[in-house]
């Protein structure tokens, strides 16, 4: 066990060595050995995947309906365009979701679509959208309506806004549009930002209801995977803080468009919804911070930072004894897991955040990331957010519409937010901040964004690490080399995996997948001839 | 569970909810993985790439790799030539395959890009290794489903490869339709069987069901030879399993080899299976071996012991046209009633056709699950029969459920055990039988459970 | 459902509740009908053989034809001789089979009939005829089990007709234990596959699984073949699946006729399998065949594939004591636990063995249902494991019930599809998600159901 | 449809044909052509299968344990004996039963065994049975304990009846024992017998507890089998006449116990249970006379004899009305089930009294009963109870016991009974009377007692009727020939059919059995290769 194999700059060599010459000159900037990770070098990341090559990323349509909008579970979402992409959103990003009060419906149990034909593509698709969000009214009776553009939609010139616009007039429920078209960005990426705008211009601040908790805060970039969220929401309850919305995993639309007024944005995602905490700040003066539920010192250090912003002392009490009966329960797991995953390896080639976050995890069963990346993130995801200021826009970007937000005249100062901020920020608190994944990595590791098959097929052949964290995809290769991998898309079959509980199911899972004895199963005794005994004969047994 | 949804039913012209299909190019994908060494190349968007792999990933739990175009932006405004080139460069570079098969989507479709053309030119630019292969096949997602998509690959596969010539060998073309890797298996076992020579295309068996052994291959050892794939044009006979899905096939190596075409219904339950065995003894000038005989006469006399559970029952059914048609006889052969039968994908002609057979069952292409359960709530049914989205369905409305099609992602005998022939109607049988007794054992009184069933 | 049973656990000497076995006779009569035209003859009262009829019938759902010595109160005072030689004429005239294979009961027992004599009597006295053979077993009903009297019958094919001599054979015995009609069929699979020339002895396959097609035949085609039964005596090596079915046979061929003798376990699972088929493959000096390893592969794919929903999960097994001991096998390689293990066989030995491999396991022969019942009340699991007579333990503690072994009263699946070889671990990983799963899918709360499994 | 073939006499001949001369002259007296309905000549019955014929028949125990005494479910049932009888009876004979009371427990469910080993053959089992009822009371504390001897028992001489005594003495419950060994008699038939003694001797009289209903009767013969007892109960109970005990479908140990009480017996298996008539009659005078629920004309016929039992006009009124509104539901159903069944053929060996008791229902379906008999029936179920004096009782039936019973002095005048039967006898009502089988069967059908599967396989051979009644032996032989065969000892999985909805339910069977189209499927297109058109190929079809 334990990283065996070439340095990683070697193993950087020879994932490389095969490309065409442009392809490797991409793919060069992309890859990189970790060398000083308090001053991370610049990585090639958020850039066009080269076509051809076998990539994890999917688009923008994903990153905006499948990840950012599709959770909120009481809109009713359509997706216009042909039926693929409404059909393959469809239950597959296990966003668990509860149904808070009888009458209500759960929408993310079905897919609904505009199932566009050839005629619409000739003739437009409008009076489709139009007719089909007047049945889906007629049907269901929603309290408001999603709709997401596809591939063709943007190409053929449908005017989603206005037909969303017409109808929400008409219908008098809120209706809005996601012009997310696949082709938009380079990744999912572009999906998120674009969920992100739709989401604060159509749903937040459309409710003031005062909240009612004494620390109100929202969750944001939680997106309630295997019920990640609902282990948060136990904590937090625990310590006394109420949440007003979780983007977003398990909530309503109600939730959303009166989450502006919570005190506090905490960021778990940074890549998926940093838009929205800025936003949110600009316009509502909520400060925000990044933390992180993955891991046993990730959520301690995020519980007792967001003590430490309302600054109370019952609630710096109420956390430490949280922390502490929480952790008698855990002790004993970690204890006993560690011994046997002490040593053992992973890697990580998942997400915009969560390669980073679950490092946390496997530090806690002191296992060695040898090696990540991120499938659809930015250089700040990477190296931090000091580097925003030095990332250039390029063409995939700035076709993505950035909003421009300004200080809400009535409802900035609705809490004493912005002076709080500015004492702790004195007193060395961060702020909107996120210091990225380089830092926390070990010296010389391997960085890959947007991984590629090849070189994940070599990473195996190189290291074979303990256990591999990516997506669906790559699973059943990975599996294939024998090297078990878990989902951290959608956890597979388990979770939580977020907060105490949540560890210790990952603990008992990764460590069920490194003990795994398949393995050795895999060789039947006639290929091993000449170290095994001929075919065992039971000893004579009667009665 | 769907507690959205009422037993109104209301006519839907332009809403789609819970759809019983999806698009065109994850069925060409599946089918050009049914070639040895072949790279399926999604011309668009990436994201339908990765939709596409992980769905069929889901449903095999087997590698699906394929690679994609990754448009951007700027290849929808300018076309997608340079990225196909570029792809196809890098394909051959890093994953050396022998052939890519190149489908379209949505997006490449409506911006206009001409494959052909570009596959031309690649070549004439030396983009594409001596030795190696391109070739094509127009799946815009916005026509047909991904039944359709398999059927236009599997033409392509003709199109492209299939030699002319006078040449003729005493060999039978199969073309199975988009049915699982364990059938494709079952299907060679007939033929074998029977005694004919053949050529199965596609075939994902020992593709897509792969062992686990401590290797990954890229290309497995299982699929259509490229070689058989020319040859197929000098085959006597072509049989097409599923109209929907081969008749176009079949067609095109009839009109390009003269390949003398049948097609026949899916080979799932007695009658369809007797009609692919047939066929092949026929086209072979073969016999059926005795001991296919008995499989069969197993299989008869299972569902004569078990025809009173099946007396009767009514039975609503979804899938795919071809598997819903055969599945309907099947049924009606096992003396149950299909209630309603629909399907996603579009056919006017094919509900005519279900309409002419089964007068009694309500028949809707074109038509989707939430369809299917608002017309259940109105008029009950004792089975639902159905891939794996009908669970939530069968929940909701507390029916016995049997899972049969594609896809199957929340259960794993699909990857081992036929739907097709003999033992898979066998195995149908026991299915449906244990979803009822199942039930019977679960929730009749104490006083009605059966020792002997 | 079982109101009376309650969890306190008793020490029974004297009362059996709920029996997890039957007695020797019917395990005689099932070896017997699979020797091709053979009766079984059952030499004792006749509710035995209609019992036995009655109970094989239901299991198989088959034709199941043995003669009786009818025995009334004379007969049980006087011996059983005038009833056994009036039988052998009536059914040589009557029913005309190759071989009558006679098995004695308790009642012919106890009184002490000398069956070999009476035998010996009537071939002296013409009543066989020419070219016919009578042999017979001993089966006592109060000692062992089917299990013991499945054994006994099979011995006595060797004692009876394995030829002495010096002629060998490249060609190996095959004793398949007490397995159904299908898994003989697997079994034989498995053997052709490997190459190797062979006699299955007895082989119910196409005996007790005859197709449905307007014709009774009292003698099926299938059936081991007398003459094989003789030539046994010939062969290189034989193979005994199952100690307790089997080694009585291995012994006695050993024995007679120098037949150098393996016991190997039942074939369930993947070690075991391979245990099989590496015995063929060293005894026929062969190699095992691509296609089969890549089968074998297919299976551990599976398991790979669902390791995660198996993990460390509770089992309650009970059934006869070879196929309980491959099962824990099987049930460990899956990364589940075999809680308990026991079966209605006694087995001193037997139970020191399971012990010996499976020491967390509660192992018992010699015990019943009522004790698995009772114990699981203090003990739960997560899955109980066993034939139909399980099914009210599981009601009754709404546990997950995965069927296999002897009897299957209430199912049809075993009819067609084999519980051995990698095809049925296959099968049985199947059967076993689906019994979680379809319990999930129908008791989590909706938003734990899942829609990829 | 319809008879075709040979005439009886000629089908007769040729069952017979293959048999060795002793078998020739034995199965001759049991195998007739029914020439004379009204004056049925003599059969041969109740005598010894020939050894090697294949039977249907099984044993004494089976009739005993199986059949009379199994099927009262509170009663611990204990078979004495290796573990093969035990075993084989156990659920598998579709007695329903339903606990009546919270904390009763069903013992049908259990199959409880001394599972006798070698040593207690050498050394004898009394021990062994004391124990078990020791460990069955102290496991299950039941109200009463029922002991049932295997063969061997007899033979190494265990004195059940006293380990019973004792035990009763100690333990303080009913325990009772039945000397029913396999080896008794030629069939079921001895079993019936000695459980019947069993019954009167150890449980009916013990307790005088006067019954409630205005009109009482018990049920004799009526074991339950998929529900017909509680069918019959339905329609007694419209008319108001209230069942105090039902031998034994069903029943309670205390039920039995009061049986005595009723006013009347009415008897469904003549065969199984007229032991208990009669002797009941002897002792507390209680008038008995036979019914037949099977069938539409039998359970009216049945109905208004109770009726007219009692003879009060409310009674005959109320059976009237019942009649006229359960025919209006079975009439459309008959009605259009006779359109398919009308003409078809049916043959029935089964049983003790249903070869016979289901004519009726063919009847009613206009279908005719080619050929019948019984399994284990004695003369006068073939002949009528008339012939009972010329029955030589042979060795087989002498060595069971025959009680002597005496007329209670004080308890058998309770009811006015014997007056009002001499009444009713002098208008010509019959009692303690059965007409037998051949009586209703047509002119030249075949009539062959305990009919062996030489005999089945030739009638199936010559006759091919429509559907057969018989076993589950035979069940599979016959439908291999392409016969459907109903099983009408268990109903295999259906029921009830007796009286009314029993009867709906028997027409709605046969007509799917006899209009099933599996045969069709039987020929593969290879074997009609003339006929058939070639593998059909479908026009193609496109969307």
């Amino acid at each position: 066990m334990g990283p065996t194999g070439p340095s990683a700059a070697e193993a950087r060599e020879k994932m490389l060595d095969i490309y065409p010459k442009k392809t490797l000159r991409k793919r060069s900037k992309q890859m990189m050995v970790n060398e000083n990770p308090s001053t991370p070098a610049e990585i090639g990341a958020n850039s066009r995947t080269v076509p051809g090559i076998i990539t994890q990323r999917g688009c923008s349509y994903a990153g905006c309906k499948g990840v950012v909008i599709g959770p909120i579970y009481d809109i009713l979402h359509i997706t216009h365009g042909p039926i693929g992409c409404g059909y393959y959103s469809w239950l597959s990003r296990r966003n668990f979701t509860k149904i808070r009060n009888e009458g209500e419906t759960n929408y993310l149990q079905y897919s609904m679509s505009t199932d566009m034909q050839e005629n619409h593509i000739v003739f437009g698709g409008e009076t489709l959208l139009k007719d089909a969000i007047q049945e889906a009214y007629d049907e269901f009776k929603p309290k408001a309506i999603s709709v997401y553009a596809t591939c063709p939609v943007g190409l053929i010139g449908d005017d989603i806004h206005a037909v969303c616009k017409e109808m929400k007039a008409k219908l008098g429920i809120n209706i809005f549009g996601f012009s997310c078209e696949g082709y938009k960005g380079v990744s999912q990426s572009a999906g998120h930002h674009i969920a992100n705008n739709g989401v604060f211009k159509n749903m937040i601040g459309l409710d003031d209801t005062p909240s009612k908790g004494e620390y109100t805060i929202n969750i944001l970039g939680e997106y309630n995977i295997g019920g990640d969220a609902w282990e948060i929401d136990r904590i937090l309850a625990l310590c006394g803080i109420k949440i007003i919305g979780t983007l977003s995993g398990g909530v309503t639309y109600d939730e959303i468009c009166n989450a502006h007024m919570a005190d506090l944005n905490v960021v778990m995602c940074h890549r998926s919804i940093n838009y929205m905490a800025e936003m949110m700040e600009t316009k509502f003066g909520i400060p925000w911070f990044k933390v992180n539920f993955i891991g046993l010192e990730g959520t301690k250090k995020s519980l007792r930072k967001i003590a430490q912003y309302f600054g109370e002392k019952k609630l710096i009490d109420r956390v430490e004894e949280v922390i502490a009966a929480e952790m008698s329960e855990v002790r004993p797991v970690i204890e006993d897991v560690k011994t046997r995953t002490n040593g053992k390896t992973a890697a990580l080639f998942v997400g915009g955040s969560r390669a980073h976050h679950y490092q946390d995890l496997f530090e806690d069963m002191e296992m060695k990331v040898i090696a990540a990346g991120y499938e659809f993130a930015h250089r700040d995801d990477y190296e931090g957010r000091e580097v925003l200021p030095s990332i250039k826009v390029d063409a995939d970007s700035r076709n993505i519409e950035e909003l421009t937000i300004e200080e809400d005249p009535e409802r900035f100062n609705l809490r004493k937010t912005v002076d709080r901020k500015k004492s702790l920020e004195e007193s060395g608190f961060a702020f909107s901040d996120y210091e990225g994944m380089l830092k926390q990595m070990k010296k010389d590791t391997l960085v890959i964004d947007d991984i590629s098959h090849h070189e994940m097929e070599k990473l195996i052949e190189l290291y074979k690490p303990d256990v591999i964290g990516s997506g669906v995809k790559d699973k059943y290769v990975i599996e294939k080399m024998g090297v078990p991998c878990k989902q951290l898309h959608s956890y597979d079959y388990g979770g939580p995996y977020a907060g105490f509980k949540g560890a210790i199911n990952f603990f008992k899972e990764i460590d069920r997948m490194t003990s795994s004895r398949v393995w050795e199963l895999t060789r039947a005794p006639w290929h091993e001839a000449d170290e095994a005994p001929e075919a065992t004969v039971s000893e004579e047994v009667t009665a | 569970m769907l507690e959205g949804t009422t037993a109104e039913l209301r006519e839907r012209k332009a809403l789609r909810v819970n759809p019983a299909k999806t698009c065109q190019p994850i069925g060409a994908m599946y089918a050009a993985l049914g070639v040895n060494g072949c790279m399926p190349h999604s011309h668009g968007s990436q994201g339908c790439c990765a939709y596409h792999r992980s769905h069929l990933t889901r449903h095999y739990k087997e590698p699906v790799v394929a690679t994609t175009s990754s448009f951007t932006e700027g290849a929808s405004v300018f076309g997608g030539m340079a990225n196909l080139t570029s792809a196809l460069e890098n394909i051959f570079t890093i994953y050396e395959p022998e052939i890519v098969a190149v489908h379209t989507t949505c997006l490449s479709e409506v911006i206009g890009d001409d494959i052909p053309t570009i596959i031309k030119k690649a070549i004439e630019s030396g983009k594409i290794p001596e030795g190696k292969t391109v070739i094509h096949a127009n799946t815009p997602s916005f026509v047909g489903s991904h039944v359709t998509g398999f059927s236009n690959q599997c033409e392509a596969f003709v199109k492209y490869l299939a030699e002319t010539g006078d040449t003729r060998k005493n060999t039978i073309t199969i073309f199975p339709g988009f049915v699982d890797p364990s059938d494709m298996r079952e299907i060679k076992r007939l033929a074998t069987a029977v005694g004919v020579e053949f050529i199965l295309a596609p075939d994902a068996s020992d593709v897509l069901d792969t062992p686990y052994d401590g290797h990954y291959k890229m290309y497995p050892d299982g699929g259509t030879k490229i070689s058989d794939l020319r040859e197929m044009g000098h085959t006597m006979v072509s049989i097409g399993l599923g109209p929907l899905a081969s008749t176009a096939a079949v067609t095109s190596l009839q009109k390009k080899c003269g390949v003398e075409g049948k097609i026949a219904e899916l080979p799932i339950g007695v009658r369809a299976t007797d009609e692919f065995v047939n066929a092949l003894r026929v086209a072979g000038d073969t016999a059926v071996p005795a001991w296919l005989d008995a499989e069969r006469g197993r299989l008869i006399d299972m569902i004569s012991d078990m025809s009173q559970y099946l007396h009767k029952k009514k039975v609503a059914i979804f899938g795919d046209p071809d598997h819903v048609s055969s599945m309907i006889d099947f049924v009606t052969e096992l003396g149950m009633e299909a209630s309603i039968a629909i399907t996603g994908t579009p056919g006017k002609k094919w509900e005519r056709k279900m309409k002419a057979k089964a007068p009694n069952t309500e028949v809707k292409a074109f038509s989707d699950l939430h369809y299917l359960h608002q017309w259940i709530k109105n008029n009950p049914v004792d089975l639902l029969m159905g891939n794996t989205y009908g669970k939530y369905v069968a929940r909701a409305e507390d029916i016995p459920f049997v899972r049969f099609g594609f896809p199957m992602l929340d259960r794993v005998g699909h990857r081992a055990f036929p739907l097709v022939g003999y033992a898979g109607a066998m195995r149908m049988v026991e299915k449906i039988t244990d979803a009822f007794f199942d039930r019977d054992d679960r929730l009749l009184p104490d006083h009605e459970v059966e020792l002997v069933q």
